[in-house]
C-alpha cells in the first residue's frame, strides 16, 4: 500500500506550481475573461514547453513519457491556478483518444504535433443521449452531420475528436461542411464554440465494439483528470477564503473565529478531502489500467464536482459582499467550477454511471 | 383559516385589477421584464411617470397613514396591489427603497419642515431615495461604520466611503449613517442624516458583481456638507433611527423572490431526454422540482403568515428571517440543478434554449448575492438562534469600548 | 388573508395540550415502550371524552361536528406529547375513510362507536405498488385475501379497513379467515400487527371509478393530520433540546452559546416552520376541500416527515452522549419520527405524488 | 503509488490468511457476526482464548516493539491482518481498548514494574483493559472532570463518577483520569492512574443505549484505593498522559465501520418493486447508491491515505478527524433511506425480509451513537477548522482559572 505521489512526482507539481504562480495570475485570467484571447499563450507555451502538458504521452510520439500519476499533479495545480489554456482539450480528451485508438499512422501525424503544442486539438464526447433536445449526430461512410452544441476551445483548435453514437472521429476544422461559431458560456475564461458538420469527411478512430469501450475509457481518463483540476481549485478557493477569514474583522474578531464559518470551512475541507481521495484513487486506477477504473473515475468525477461546486459557492459566502464583486477572483472560482463539472457531463449523469457500475459488480 | 379574499379584498383587488388594465399592459410571460431594450435613464424616467400615475391613484403608498400622504390602506392592500402589478409590464423595484425605507424613515423622525419638504414629492415621482448604511469594514457589524460626520456650526461636514448603496447612480437623495463621536463605544456614537445625492463631494461608482449587474454602487464622500436640519433623530441617536428603517425592510423583503421556480424547472425538463427517456420520468429531476416548490411554495406561505400578523394588528417578528434562509439556498440548489441536468450545454449562456434557460442562469449567478443581501445566511441564523429560540448572544469584545479604541 | 387558526380553535388546542402533559407523561409513554400496554387508555379516554378525537367527525355521527382545523391542532398536540393512542388509526384513516365513502349503513353502524371509543378502528391504506416484495391483496365477489405487513393497532382494533388495489373494503377481524400478529417495529409506542386475510367476507366502501379517488383522498387527509403531528413532534424536541443547551455546560459556557449549536438550532427551527406552513395550508385545503388538497397535503407531508426525522435526530446530537440512552425521551421521538414518516408511506412516494401533481398542473 | 500489495505485504497477507484458515472459520455473509447465540461471559471466554491463540502466533499486538511483547511489525502489517481476520467468525473489539490504548499507555508511562506486570498479560489476553475518562460533567469538554483523587500517604483515594466506560463490566483494568488538585486550573490539575476493576468501591452499572445495547457503562468510584505504584506519569500530569492514549485512539478509529453498505443497499432494493418499476431502476435509488458508495469507499481511502502516512514513518494528523464526520452522516443517510424505500415496511424490527434489513436497522439506530462517541461532530469540525486550516480556537473563559472557582 503506497496510497501517495512519489518524491519526484510531487518535485513536478511544485515546478508547475511555481510556474503558474508567476504566469496564471489573476491579471492574465482577466485577458481572457474579457474577451482579449483566446488563451494565456505564456501559460501555454510553458505548459507544453516543459514537457508536462504532455506528461502521459510516451516519447515515441514526442511526449515526456512520464505517466498519468505526473498529468494528474499538474492538472491539479492547472486547476489551482485557473489556467486559461486547452489543456484539457488538448491533452485529456483528444491526445487521449489518439493514443488510446488512434491507427498508427493517425498517432504518428498527431500525437507529436499535440505534444509539441504545434495543433490545439479538442473533443466533444458526452453522450448525446444523456440530455438531448434534438437529433443525435451521425456518421456513415466516412461523412459526419450532427451538431455539437459546446466543444472546448473550438475556434482555436487544429483538429476535432467528435462523437457520434459509440463512434470517435477525427475532423479536421477548416474540412469543407465544418461551420464553428464562438458560444458566451458561464466561464468566460474557458472558450467554447459549437461546431455544426454537415456532410463532412471524417475519420473513424476506431469502428464498430471497440468504439463504445473506447468512448468509455477515454471519457473515464477526463474524468480522472478534470477531477485533479476540481480538487486544486477547490482547495485553493478554500484558502483564499481561509486567508480573508482569518484577516477579515468584525463584532471586534476576525471572521475566522466565528464557529459559523470555522465549521463552514471545516465541512469545505472535508468534501474537498473526500475528492482528493477518489481523485487519487482514479489516478492509480488510471495509471495501472486497472479494472477498477470505471467505479474510481466516475467517484472522482462525482465527488470533485460536488466539492469544487461547494467550495465555490461557499468561498463566496465566507467573503461576505466584497466576494460577489467582478473584481474579486472568487466568482472565476465559481465559474471554473461550474465548467468543469459539467464539460464531459455533469455529476448526474456519472452518479449513474457508479451506480449501475455498482449494481453490476454486486450481481 | 382562509387564503381567499375576503369580500372587501376581492373588492379592493378587482379595482385594483380594473386600474391596472386601463393603464399597463398584462406581462405575457413569467420571465418578461419592464424596461428591456432602454437604457437606464429611460427607465428611470418610465419609473418617475408610473410612480406619479400610481400615486394619482391612491397606489403609491397605500400603507402609509394619510398625514403622510398615503393611502391609510392596510397591509393586504398593499400585498394585493404588489400581487396584481407584478402580471403587469410595468417599472418596479426603482421606488422600492424610497417608499419601503427612507420616506418612511423621513416621516418618522425629521422635523416638520423637512418632511414636508421630501415626503409628497418622493410619492409622486420627484425625489428618489437611497440608504447609506453599508461600508467597506462595516457590512454584517453595520456598527463598524467609519464614515465621519463633524459639526461645524449649523453643519456637518461628512468624510468617508459607503459601498453597496442600491440606485445611487440615479437617487436624488439617501439617508446616511455616519460616525458622529468616535469616544462612544461603537453603537453609540453615529448619527442618521438626509444627504443630497447630488451634493458636491459626493461620487458614486458602480459596483461590477459577478452577476454583471451593477445596481449597487460605491459612493465617496469627500466634504459633504449637510445642513443639521437634515439630521433624523437625535445627534449620536442614529442606531435607533437605523433600527426603525430596518424594520420596514424586513417588512419589503421577500417579496421579490421568484414565485415559479418549479415550473421553470417543469418547462426545461420538459422537452428534453435524460439517459435516453423523458427528463420528466426520471425520480431525480421529479425530487427536485418537488423540493424546488417546497422551498418556494414555503417561502410565499411564510410571507403569508407575515402578512396574516400584520392584518392582526401584530407586527411580523424575527421568525421571518428564515424567508431568505430558505429562498437563498433554495434557488442556489434549484437553478444549480437545472444547469447540470443538460451537462455540457448547461454552460451556454444567453442561449437559445429560450427564456427560461437564460432566467435560470441569472438566478443562479445572482444566488450567491441574494444570500448575502440583507444579511448574510450565517447573520440570519443568529438572528433566529437568539431572538426566536432565545439562545445566548456571541460573545462581544467590542460592544463598550470607545470606538477609536477598537482594534482595526 | 386569514392564514391563521383562530381564537377559540386555539383555546381547544390549549386544554388538549394541558390534559397531554398531566397523561401523556414520558412514564405512561414507557409503559407502551416497554409492552406494558398496547396504548394509554387514559389518554385515549381522555380524547375521546373531550370529543376532541372526534372533532371532525358530525356531531349525527356522534362526533363534535367542529371540523378539520380543529382536529389538526388537536392532532399537533398529540405529536408534541407522543400520546401512544390509536389517534391516527381510528381518526384520520379508518374514521375519514367511512365518512367519505360509507354508505349510509355502514356510517350509522360505525361512526358513532368509533367517535364514542366503543371502537378502535384502522387501516392500512399505504398503495402495495410502493414498495412491493410480495403479491398485491385481491378482493372480489366480498372476499379479501392478501397480507398487509403494517397495521396499525391491529392487535385492538375492532374494525379494519383495508386497501386492495384502489378499493377500500371493511373487514371485521373477528371473521373467519383473519389471522392477525403483533409484530415489533421501530416504534413500540405505537404497536402494530400484521394482518393476513385469507378468503375473507369483506364490505366494499365504495367500488369500481370512485374507489381510487377516495383512496387519494383518505390518504390525503391522512397526510395532513399526521403533518401536524410531527409538527408537534419535531417543535417539541427542539424545545428541549434548547432547554438543554440552556442548562448545560462545557468549557466554561452553556452549549447553547457555542454558534455551531445555535446555527444547528435556527436551522432545525427554519425546517420546522416549513413544516408548519405546509401544514397549515395542508389543514386550509382540507378544511375547504380546495382543488389544491392534492399538492398541499403531499407538500405537508415531504416537508414534515423531513423535519420531524431531522429534529430528532439533532435533539440526539444536541443532548450529546446522554441523549443516545434509553433513559432520555430523546430516542422516543426519533423513534415516533420515523413511525409517522412511513406509516402512510415515506416521503419519497409523496414526494413523487407531489411532482406528478405539479407536472400536470403545469401542463 | 500502488494500491496492491508489496511483495512483502503479499507475502504477510498470505501467511496471515493461511494462519486465519488453519485456527478459524470463514464468515459466509457480510452480516454475519462472531457469538450470535452466546451469552456475555461465553464471549469474553472466547475473545481471551483467541487473543492468546493470535499472540502465541505474533498477532496479538502486530505494532508494537519487540520490548513490550509486540511483533514489531508495521502498521501496514496490522492492517493486512485486520483485513483478513474480518472475513473469520473470530471474536474481536473485547481487546481493542486494552491494545489500542491502555496498554501502550501503560507501556509509555507506568514504572517498569508495573509495565512488566501487567503487558505481558494483556497481550495473552489473560488481563483485559478499559479507559476511564468521560463523565456525566466532562464529555466533549475532557477537562471537567470531577472525579477526586486524594493522596493519603503511599495510596490515592478515588471518589466520583466515570461514564461511557466500554466494556467494563468484564474488565480487569482500567486507565482512570481524575483531578488531583482543584486549585490549578482544568487541565493542570488531573493526574492519570492505573485502576483494578475488581477493587472495592468500584459499582458498575450499564449504560442502556437507544439501540439496545449496552457496551458501556456507568462507573461509580467510591473510597476506592489506588497505591502510587499504579500512577501514570506525573503527578498533575494526567493532561498530557491523556493525549499519548488518544493518538492512540486515533490510530484505531475508523476500522470499523461498515464496507459494504452500498451492497446492503442494492441488495435490499434488489427483490422489490418501487412505485411500480424494479427498485433498481429508479435513479433515486441509484443516486444514494453511488453517494453510500462515495462515502464509504472514501471513509476507507481516507484510512489508506492514513496508512500511508504512518507506513512512512509519519503520524497522520488531525486532517484524520474527517473520517468520522464523513461515516457518521453517511450511515445515517444511507440507512434512513433504506428504511424509507420500504414505505411502512421499513418500520418492521428484525423482521423476515432478511439480515441486510435488519443491519440497516440496527446502523439506523447507532447511527446518532456513532455521531456522538469518540467525539461530536461539532467538536470535529472545531479540530478540522483550528488543527488543518489554521482558523482561531474558540474563546475560552475557563482555561486559567483555578477549576474549584469555574461555575459549574
Amino acid at each position: 500500500m503506497n496510497f501517495d505521489f512519489s518524491d519526484d512526482q510531487r518535485l513536478l507539481a511544485q515546478e508547475v506550481r511555481r510556474m503558474l504562480a508567476e504566469t496564471s495570475t489573476s491579471t492574465e485570467i482577466r485577458r481572457v475573461l474579457a474577451g482579449h484571447a483566446t488563451h494565456s499563450a505564456d501559460v501555454w507555451n510553458n505548459l507544453v514547453g516543459m514537457g508536462a502538458a504532455a506528461a502521459a504521452i510516451p516519447e515515441q510520439f514526442g511526449g515526456a513519457g512520464l505517466g498519468y500519476l505526473e498529468l494528474c499533479l499538474i492538472a491539479e495545480e492547472a486547476g489551482r491556478h485557473l489556467a486559461p489554456v486547452p489543456l484539457a482539450s488538448s491533452f485529456y480528451l483528444a491526445a487521449e483518444a489518439l493514443m488510446r485508438s488512434g491507427n498508427e499512422e493517425q498517432q504518428q501525424r498527431w500525437l507529436p504535433r499535440i505534444a509539441g503544442g504545434d495543433v490545439i486539438a479538442t473533443a466533444a464526447l458526452a453522450d448525446a443521449e444523456a440530455w438531448s433536445t434534438g437529433p443525435a449526430p451521425v456518421f456513415a461512410d466516412g461523412r459526419l452531420s450532427g451538431r455539437f452544441a459546446v466543444v472546448p476551445d473550438a475556434m482555436i483548435a487544429g483538429l476535432l475528436v467528435l462523437r457520434a453514437g459509440d463512434t470517435l472521429v477525427l475532423v479536421d476544422p477548416a474540412a469543407p461542411g465544418v461551420a464553428r461559431h464562438a458560444i458566451a458560456t458561464l466561464d468566460p475564461t474557458r472558450p467554447c464554440g459549437e461546431v455544426v458538420c454537415t456532410d463532412v469527411a471524417a475519420q473513424a478512430l476506431c469502428g464498430g465494439e471497440r468504439g463504445a469501450a473506447l468512448c468509455e475509457r477515454v471519457l473515464n481518463a477526463a474524468a480522472v483528470l478534470l477531477a485533479f483540476e476540481q480538487v486544486g481549485g477547490a482547495t485553493r478557493i478554500l484558502e483564499i477564503a481561509r486567508d480573508y477569514a482569518l484577516q477579515r474583522k468584525a463584532f471586534g474578531r476576525q471572521i475566522g473565529s466565528f464557529q459559523a464559518l470555522k465549521h463552514k470551512m471545516a465541512d469545505v475541507y472535508t468534501a474537498n478531502e473526500l475528492a482528493r481521495v477518489h481523485a487519487y484513487y482514479g489516478a492509480w486506477a488510471l495509471s495501472c489500467d486497472a479494472p477498477e477504473l470505471p467505479v474510481a473515475a466516475a467517484a472522482a468525477r462525482v465527488a470533485a464536482s460536488v466539492a469544487f461546486n461547494r467550495a465555490a459557492e461557499e468561498g463566496i459566502e465566507i467573503h461576505g459582499g466584497i466576494g460577489y464583486t467582478w473584481e474579486m477572483d472568487c466568482h472565476l472560482y465559481m465559474r471554473r467550477a461550474r465548467y468543469l463539472a459539467q464539460l464531459i457531463g455533469s455529476e448526474h449523469a456519472w452518479r449513474t454511471r457508479l451506480a449501475d457500475a455498482l449494481i453490476r459488480e454486486a450481481a | 383559516m382562509d387564503f381567499r379574499d375576503t369580500p372587501e379584498e376581492a373588492a379592493y383587488r378587482a379595482e385594483v385589477r380594473t386600474w391596472l388594465h386601463a393603464n399597463a399592459q398584462p406581462r405575457t410571460s413569467d420571465e418578461q421584464r419592464f424596461g428591456e431594450g432602454l437604457d437606464d435613464a429611460e427607465r428611470i424616467s418610465a419609473a418617475r411617470v408610473w410612480q406619479r400615475r400610481k400615486a394619482e391613484a391612491g397606489y403609491a403608498a397605500i400603507t402609509w397613514p394619510r398625514e403622510w400622504g398615503g393611502s391609510g390602506g392596510t397591509a393586504m392592500q398593499q400585498v394585493i396591489y404588489g400581487q396584481e402589478e407584478e402580471r403587469f409590464l410595468v417599472p418596479r423595484m426603482v421606488f422600492e427603497n424610497s417608499i419601503g425605507q427612507c420616506l418612511p424613515t423621513v416621516a418618522m423622525w425629521a422635523a416638520p419642515a423637512v418632511r414636508e419638504r421630501h415626503v409628497p414629492r418622493g410619492i409622486v415621482g420627484d425625489e428618489i431615495w437611497c440608504q447609506l448604511f453599508s461600508e467597506p469594514a462595516a457590512g454584517s457589524d453595520t456598527g463598524g461604520i467609519r464614515t465621519r460626520a463633524e459639526r461645524h456650526g449649523d453643519e456637518w461636514l461628512i468624510n468617508g466611503q459607503k459601498v453597496w448603496t442600491s440606485g445611487a447612480h440615479f437617487c436624488d437623495y439617501g439617508i446616511l449613517l455616519a460616525r458622529s463621536d468616535w469616544d462612544k463605544p461603537k453603537q453609540k456614537g453615529l448619527t442618521m442624516f438626509i444627504i443630497d445625492m447630488k451634493a458636491p463631494g459626493v461620487e458614486i461608482r458602480p459596483i461590477h458583481q459577478m452577476s454583471g449587474d451593477t445596481e449597487f454602487n460605491e459612493v465617496f464622500l469627500t466634504d459633504v456638507r449637510i445642513p443639521d436640519a437634515n439630521r433624523l433623530g437625535e445627534v449620536n441617536g442614529g442606531w435607533k433611527v437605523m433600527l426603525s428603517t430596518l424594520m420596514h425592510e424586513r417588512l419589503a423583503i421577500g417579496g421579490h423572490l421568484p414565485t415559479h421556480l418549479h415550473r421553470n424547472l417543469i418547462q426545461v425538463a420538459r422537452t428534453a431526454r435524460w439517459n435516453g427517456r423523458p427528463a420528466l420520468d426520471d425520480e431525480r429531476v421529479k425530487e427536485r422540482i418537488a423540493n424546488a416548490f417546497l422551498s418556494q411554495h414555503g417561502v410565499e406561505l411564510i410571507i403569508a403568515r407575515g402578512l396574516t400578523a400584520l392584518s392582526q394588528g401584530k407586527e411580523p417578528g424575527p421568525e421571518m428571517s428564515i424567508l431568505k434562509l430558505v429562498a437563498g439556498r433554495g434557488i442556489l440548489d434549484i437553478a444549480g440543478f437545472a444547469l447540470e441536468m443538460a451537462g455540457p450545454e448547461g454552460l451556454v449562456a444567453h442561449q437559445d434554449l429560450g427564456r427560461e434557460w437564460s432566467f435560470l442562469q441569472q438566478l443562479w449567478l445572482s444566488a450567491p448575492g441574494i444570500r448575502l443581501a440583507g444579511g448574510t445566511d450565517e447573520i440570519l441564523r443568529n438572528v433566529v438562534a437568539e431572538r426566536v429560540l432565545g439562545l445566548p448572544g456571541e460573545i462581544r469584545t467590542d460592544r463598550e469600548l470607545p470606538f477609536r479604541e477598537l482594534e482595526r
